[in-house]
């Protein structure tokens, strides 16, 4: 079955890190993952400014990995991600900033990548709050 | 056929941009022209009264995305009746019309989509 | 040697009205800013909780919350305040608890 | 075409469980999964919402979750999820609503 | 002489960061032997309840941070009893000695006070 | 009199704009702001990433003109600060990250600058969730 994962909280809320162990179960099971999309506050996770402590668990670092280790379409939304920070080279440079600091493997796009994964897949679980 | 989206707004427009980013998902699916309604349930309700002021914190007016949702194809609005009621709003004027909704019709709603997504 | 309690989130959905509600002291104030203010809403069930025990404490609201959100206050006893009261209050009482 | 809801805010600081309870259709599924398993420990107001009306949805909750807040659920009917079945129950229901 | 800080933590151990960020605020205190106390509140008062299990989540323990403040001058934490009785936990064993407190001593603790940080 | 003020959540929420008002009215009322404090999840507003949209309010920006002008001691929790993706010159430099994004004026440091300052001051107003 083919599933849209939406993840829509900073990588320190425990839904980010539920997310993370259900896309790969998902995996796990034979099914295939049309695209993650990072919205509201989840376009933090894909910060590369992130620095977490030794003795915790870097769930940001884990996302990215498991993005690239399974070659997955890590859209982030750009509109969110703006108001929040995180930009890519190109959004760097239009406004003027110095540092890009989008993680590799995700892209900024539009919310149209989201209605674009539904249409092609059957499921939505979407991850938020705590 | 294409697949059709609930939207469920449960934000107030007053809590930072969370109701703004709802809103936000309905017209990029307008924009494809893609089927998607919305139900407003607690504290989203509040993004139907009439007569707020947002300027009064400098803040952007809502309910003018709002009143752009038909131009977008979106012209089916729903709101939680008893979310009304507990604040007081039973009787309100609200800025678009809204089907009011009881808790059997909202189970009734929910089941006629392919897809939820709660905000 | 009194306490300004600030609330800012709605009473609706969440519980601070109800946690202050308990330990507030007689002579108290709260400030309601903010989403809070919606606990001001004629008929609204959360004006019903707050007004239930009023005569304990001093009650305050931001006024640019109320203005924005069209709440009627003039059946309730609240004084409006604009951010110089804000401030004056703050130093009026012995120290500021904000629930956040 | 019946759905799985998935709930995860602590059921005594939020009304997501409230809410929750007033949408579910018979034969719906609901996970507790977060601070939303709270609602499993046993003499907790949230409990007792939550048992109130078991008769109409499908209880499930995530095993790490509940493992790691020390609830005791053997007095409850639940059934404890892993990933995997996590992701089966998602499959099963026609669709899934998070809760956030 | 030092001004004396309340420190009213309301957060559960289990919502991210939002705990451990309360009680590193109360590790600094300490660090600079600056009076402080902790009362425990709404969710909050699960960061007191034994026997439960980080490593499920792989998560850090907090319960470790908790019982490093007597080491840092750290003594006196409080818990409300109304908020342990609403979670079935009025009569759980705690990781720590906190003094239970019903409203009122709640009422008297705050005043006793400089300042009180709630988060 | 003498102020701490503490601001704990993003730029967008509008408690962060609440505490810019009321640290305006302090001064204007002719009192003291020891020092703003900014810890949890308002260590954002002081990222020099962000980018508003035109037609929105750009409290982030208010905020660290607000500073500037005033000349006052604006300390950024650095713990909060490097967890949420916020690094200063020597941070990113620490952590091999390629671009610091703490916006000027702000100062990284630890939590007993909070407790120094309540230490000197008389009042602490915490402007936090929503």
């Amino acid at each position: 079955m083919k599933f849209v994962i939406s993840v829509l909280s900073s990588s320190h809320a425990p839904s980010t890190r539920r997310a993370l162990r259900f896309a790969q179960a998902v995996l796990a099971a034979g099914h295939e993952i049309i695209r993650v999309f990072f919205y509201q506050d989840g376009v933090l996770t894909a910060s590369n400014n992130l620095v977490v402590a030794q003795d915790q668990q870097d769930i940001a670092q884990q996302w990215q990995a498991f993005i690239a280790e399974n070659e997955l379409d890590a859209v982030v939304c750009i509109a969110a991600a703006l108001r929040r920070g995180v930009l890519d080279q190109t959004e760097a440079q239009r406004y003027g900033r110095e540092a890009a600091n989008l993680a590799e493997g995700y892209q900024l796009s539009g919310l149209g990548q989201l209605h674009d994964g539904l249409q092609q897949a059957e499921r939505l679980i979407s991850f938020g709050g705590q | 056929m294409a697949k059709s989206v609930l939207l469920i707004s449960r934000q107030a427009p007053w809590a930072g941009i969370a109701a703004a980013e709802a809103l936000d998902i309905a017209l990029a699916a307008g924009a494809f022209d893609l089927p998607l309604s919305i139900l407003f349930m607690d504290d989203g309700v509040l993004q139907l009264l009439d007569q707020q002021q947002p300027l009064a914190l400098q803040q952007k007016d809502l309910s003018a995305n709002l009143q752009a949702l038909p131009m977008f194809g979106i012209e089916q609005l729903y709101v939680a009746q008893h979310c009304l009621t507990e604040r007081g709003l039973a009787e309100s004027t609200l800025v678009m019309t809204a089907e009011r909704l009881d808790d059997q019709q909202i189970q009734q709603l929910i089941r006629e989509y392919d897809y939820v997504v709660t905000l | 040697m009194t306490t300004l309690h600030i609330l800012n989130a709605s009473p609706s959905t969440a519980t601070q009205l109800k946690s202050c509600l308990r330990v507030v002291s007689i002579g108290d104030g709260i400030v309601l800013c903010g989403e809070a203010v919606q606990a001001l809403r004629p008929g609204s069930a959360a004006a019903e909780q707050l007004l239930a025990c009023q005569q304990t404490y001093h009650l305050y609201a931001l006024q640019e919350d109320v203005q924005a959100r069209a709440i009627d206050t003039t059946m309730v006893s609240v004084t409006l305040l604009d951010y110089p009261a804000f401030v004056a209050l703050c130093v009026d009482y012995a120290r500021v608890n904000s629930w956040t």
